[in-house]
């Protein structure tokens, strides 16, 4: 079989995927699925990690260097940013005169 | 079962986490377990992938380890520090600049790996193609989204930038880009050997003009939407991740990025059809920065508008039975989220039946609403979408309208205006109707609001917060 | 990379598409859905062209014969089935007193 | 390219016709086409394969186009004529049917894969688990689907059938099955070397096990609960196609047995609870087939019942202005849709708003009742699902109960019954009830029905088509 008809199947079906997961969300949590789905692209920091293994000049050691922290900052900053959002959405018990607490 | 076998399944798990974590996001129950289960897929994602490079014959070279523990370290530090430190209102200037860096790590990834094997001397046709795509997506994002994060910050003007040259410069640049494509693609079919050296530059070439169309691409178009903007941004990103995954036949790579390719599409035309436009339509530009636009005084349909005071507003809200919230994006301007869950909670003290009309296009971001009342710990239970809200509206004595305008226009409801089709809250059909804002100002639209001529609304004139303030002083003095 | 992870991984984005596109049906469509699906496997009949290419011997002859004719019951019955009852969701003019016609 | 690639791509494409063809099937006005889309794939998909055996060095012989064409227009013309013929009530039988014929020929195709490479002297471990798994599910689904099919008939009893030697003979069996596996697996890796005619023999005795397995699974269930039996059992055919499509390395088969595999377990679930029983429990069995049991005079309660005549029934319905039609199983049962559309063209000719609110799980499988009421032509506008359609029996004068008993049981809402926990119509909330059915019967969780000792509630006791016939003669007279 052709080597590229793997990743070929492989990329329609993550597309289908794609397509379904998202057609769900509440307009509510278009924020945060946003997102959610920003840090999800930060796993091309797994692709920077396989250039920096394989670099050896001086300029593929900058561009691995740079992808790195590019990607790192895309996939750190992006899960807490998500989380941060989310963790405003907690409920709270509907008292309507609650004395506050602590 | 080997180790690159124990990898990849790693990975693939990991894989299966982003949509487990995405799917988990449906509701705002499981939405935070969702985002730890991507975050923890991410994590075997790339501790497997750390695995299986140390597990190579030829091991990780000092170097290999200083790049991706202080890259990894400084990124890390980066997106933490910013992550936890921005207000929550700057939330999408912030997801655009964590766009940005992740499409410039997808093209970097493309380039290095294109520089490596051209000097090798194999590049094949396939893989230059995915190459190309990379660079071009990941560039275009790179500056893409940091100019839409400028925009939405205020560095640079959120109005519409439309020079007379930015449509001719696309076009040879776009054309740039293509003429360099067919250049690479014929050198790696050997139609057309090129020096590694020349190849390389060529590809440098593609990525400068990549570059330029990216702000080329976002400067035209208004800061008010750049939200959609960034949600198609970040669907680029995707995309060049997955070609990333392409190039370096990396499964894992091609399954995260198609997967957020699609999503994010799909997320961009919820969007654009949330606030009824097409993608194509906002890509074109030249829209959405007129807001405070002052209307003719009266308002449409020639009607005359009613003042109102605080102290005859707050007399209303504290004995009626129940209120609805209407909160626009004057709200978010006015950084009134907290003080209208005071209001709430005083005339909740009181009996009075509180709940939030959330329209799904209130503000300028999607869901810009929950996040803000969310933020002054407004109980989620009291968020109301609009189709649940709607048939409420008849049943209830005031609409509290603040600082939202389009969302509420009753002209939607007829064609021939720029709003028609988009579905409203029902503000019209409660018994009575207090609107606050500064003065008889336009929204997004740049329409006026037949609405503020109804004999049943009085006008507050106000900043959300003063006039807020205000009503709250007044509910307590009763 | 071993053989076996290709089929693998299709076969887990397969389960993911397949649980993400049915939670999205409304309970009234249940039945034609489960007709729908159950066409879907007809798809079996490719296996059993490829084993009938194959056979070279009575049984094998036999065998490759009962499972080409279940296959293709299972996907023209399906479809055929599927149809007729979806059929029937048509939409009318809601005509309080509308004539027979025609 | 070449041409294997391109009939990779023709399969690839008739996949993914077959998802988008589920995804239109989210909605009435799409689901036709969805179905239609999906056919067209599964053309492709066949003739792609035929093409590709043409193309092959070694060509097709003429046994192997024999059997191809032949087998093929046996079948096909058995699906089509029976697809075709039978009642639109019997569907779930029919469709019961042909998922015995895609289990059995999934199952045949990894017997006769199995027997070529046991011949050939070349069985892989990984493989020889993949065959297996595919005769086991495809064998239980066979005469499982079959058996299913004949207790709807009535061909068999629908009541559950439990022998004191059922539970041990499955445990027996089933440690057949497992040490065949363990047999064939050892043979395969070499551990335990066994003469290709014995590794064929075992193969053939875990068939026939599986198939007695697939009996004793299906006897204790009752008939009621088939409908969710023959889904699990579809869902079963996927995951054995998919495992077919590992044993002859098929992407396309994998993919698609994959998806209904998947897709087929969650309506599963989502039929099981809807009626609010776990899958586990039902496939215990012993429940279900109850139904007819008489409930002790006067209903739960003890409050009496207030018998009503088909006269003023029709007064009742032709001066109310709204009226809720509910029907249940009972009318299924009487063949009544017809009767029950005409009389609603009636009322609404004197002015009368009809609609028709249907239960997830009224009648014995999900849409049954959309499947009959649109095979009567009522329009499908009038039909309302249940959390749409509860609201408005607070408004409506008359709610008409045809031959539906559980799903109206206010006993649902208190915990401590068998239906605790399963979501009503509300009917009760109506001015006035009326119940169409035989008797005090008990519907099919076997409880008693306080409804109808309702103060509101007048019970006309009659087959749901001739007390319809009645209350149309008598609405023509007024
Ligand atoms: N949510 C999204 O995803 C998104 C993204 C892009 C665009 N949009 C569009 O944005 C609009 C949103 O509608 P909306 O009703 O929320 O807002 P809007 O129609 O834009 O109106 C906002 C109103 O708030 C008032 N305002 C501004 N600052 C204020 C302050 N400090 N205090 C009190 N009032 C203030 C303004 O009137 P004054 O000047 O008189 O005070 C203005 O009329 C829709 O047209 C939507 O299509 C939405
Ligand atoms: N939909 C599904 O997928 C599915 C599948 C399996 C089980 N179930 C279960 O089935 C039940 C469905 O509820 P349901 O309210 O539709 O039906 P039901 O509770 O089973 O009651 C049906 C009623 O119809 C009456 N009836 C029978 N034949 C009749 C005739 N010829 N004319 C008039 N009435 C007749 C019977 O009373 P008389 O004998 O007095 O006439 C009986 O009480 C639920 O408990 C549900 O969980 C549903």
């Amino acid at each position: 079989m052709n080597d590229l008809l793997f990743p070929l199947t492989i990329f329609v079906l993550a597309v289908l995927v794609g397509v379904e997961v998202i057609s769900k969300v509440p307009a509510t949590l278009h924020t945060p699925l946003m997102s959610g789905a920003n840090s999800i692209h930060g796993i091309v920091v797994v692709g920077a990690m396989i250039i920096a293994a394989e670099a050896n000049d001086p300029l593929g050691y900058l561009i691995a260097f740079v992808a790195m922290a590019f990607g790192a900052m895309n996939v750190v900053g992006g899960y807490v940013v998500t989380d941060r959002m989310l963790q405003m959405f907690k409920k709270k018990p509907a008292a309507p005169r609650a004395e506050p607490k602590a | 079962m080997d180790i690159s076998s124990l990898v990849y399944l790693a990975q693939l798990g990991g894989a299966v986490c982003f949509v487990l974590g995405l799917r988990f996001m449906n509701s705002p129950a499981t939405a935070r377990n969702g985002n730890l289960l991507s975050a923890g897929g991410m994590a075997v994602a790339v501790f497997a992938t750390l695995g299986s490079l140390i597990a190579r014959d030829e091991g990780m070279s000092g170097a290999a380890w200083a790049i991706i523990i202080v890259g990894f370290g400084v990124g890390a530090t980066a997106g933490l520090i910013t992550g936890r430190t921005v207000p929550i209102t700057a939330m999408p200037q912030l997801v655009s600049i964590f766009n940005a860096v992740g499409g410039g790590a997808a093209a970097l990834v493309a380039v290095e790996d294109f520089i490596t094997r051209t000097n090798a001397g194999s590049p094949v046709v396939s893989t230059t193609a995915f190459t190309v795509l990379d660079v071009v997506i990941g560039s275009v994002t790179f500056t893409g989204s940091i100019l839409a994060s400028a925009k939405l910050m205020g560095v640079i003007s959120g109005k519409p930038i439309i020079f007379p040259w930015t449509r001719p410069l696309t076009f040879i640049v776009a054309a740039a880009v293509v003429a360099g494509t067919v250049l690479l693609m014929l050198n790696a079919g050997g139609a057309v050997p090129l020096e590694p050296a020349v190849a390389i530059i060529i590809l440098g070439a593609i990525l400068a003009a990549a570059l330029m169309l990216g702000i080329t691409m976002v400067l035209p178009i208004g800061g008010a939407d750049m939200p959609v903007v960034i949600s198609l941004l970040n669907a680029f990103t995707g995309t060049a991740v997955a070609m990333a995954g392409f190039v370096l036949e990396s499964p894992v790579l091609i399954i995260s990025g198609a997967l957020v390719g699609a999503s994010g599409a799909i997320l961009t035309k919820l969007m654009a059809d949330a606030m009824n436009r097409s993608i194509v339509n906002i890509m074109i530009g030249g829209f959405g920065g007129g807001e405070g636009t002052v209307g003719a005084a009266g308002g449409a349909g020639g009607g005359s508008v009613r003042s109102i005071g605080a102290d005859d507003v707050a007399i209303q809200l504290a004995y009626a039975s129940s209120v609805i919230v209407v909160p626009g994006y004057g709200l978010a301007v006015a950084q009134a989220q907290h003080a209208v869950r005071e209001l709430a909670e005083l005339l909740e003290e009181r009996g009075v039946d509180v709940v939030y009309a959330i329209h799904p296009v209130a503000g300028r971001m999607p869901g810009h609403m929950n996040v803000l009342l969310a933020e002054a710990n407004v109980p989620y239970p009291q968020l109301r979408e609009m189709d649940e809200v709607n048939p409420e509206f008849d049943r209830c004595d005031v609409a509290l309208v603040i600082g939202a305008n389009d969302v509420t226009n009753p002209a939607a409801r007829r064609p021939g205006s720029p709003v028609s089709g988009m579905p409203i809250l029902n503000v019209d059909h409660a018994k009575s109707i207090v609107v606050i804002k500064r003065s008889m100002g336009r929204g997004y639209a740049g329409i006026d609001n037949e609405l503020y001529a109804n004999p049943k609304t009085g006008m507050l004139f106000a900043d959300a917060k003063a006039g807020l303030a205000e009503l709250i002083a007044a509910v307590k003095a009763l």
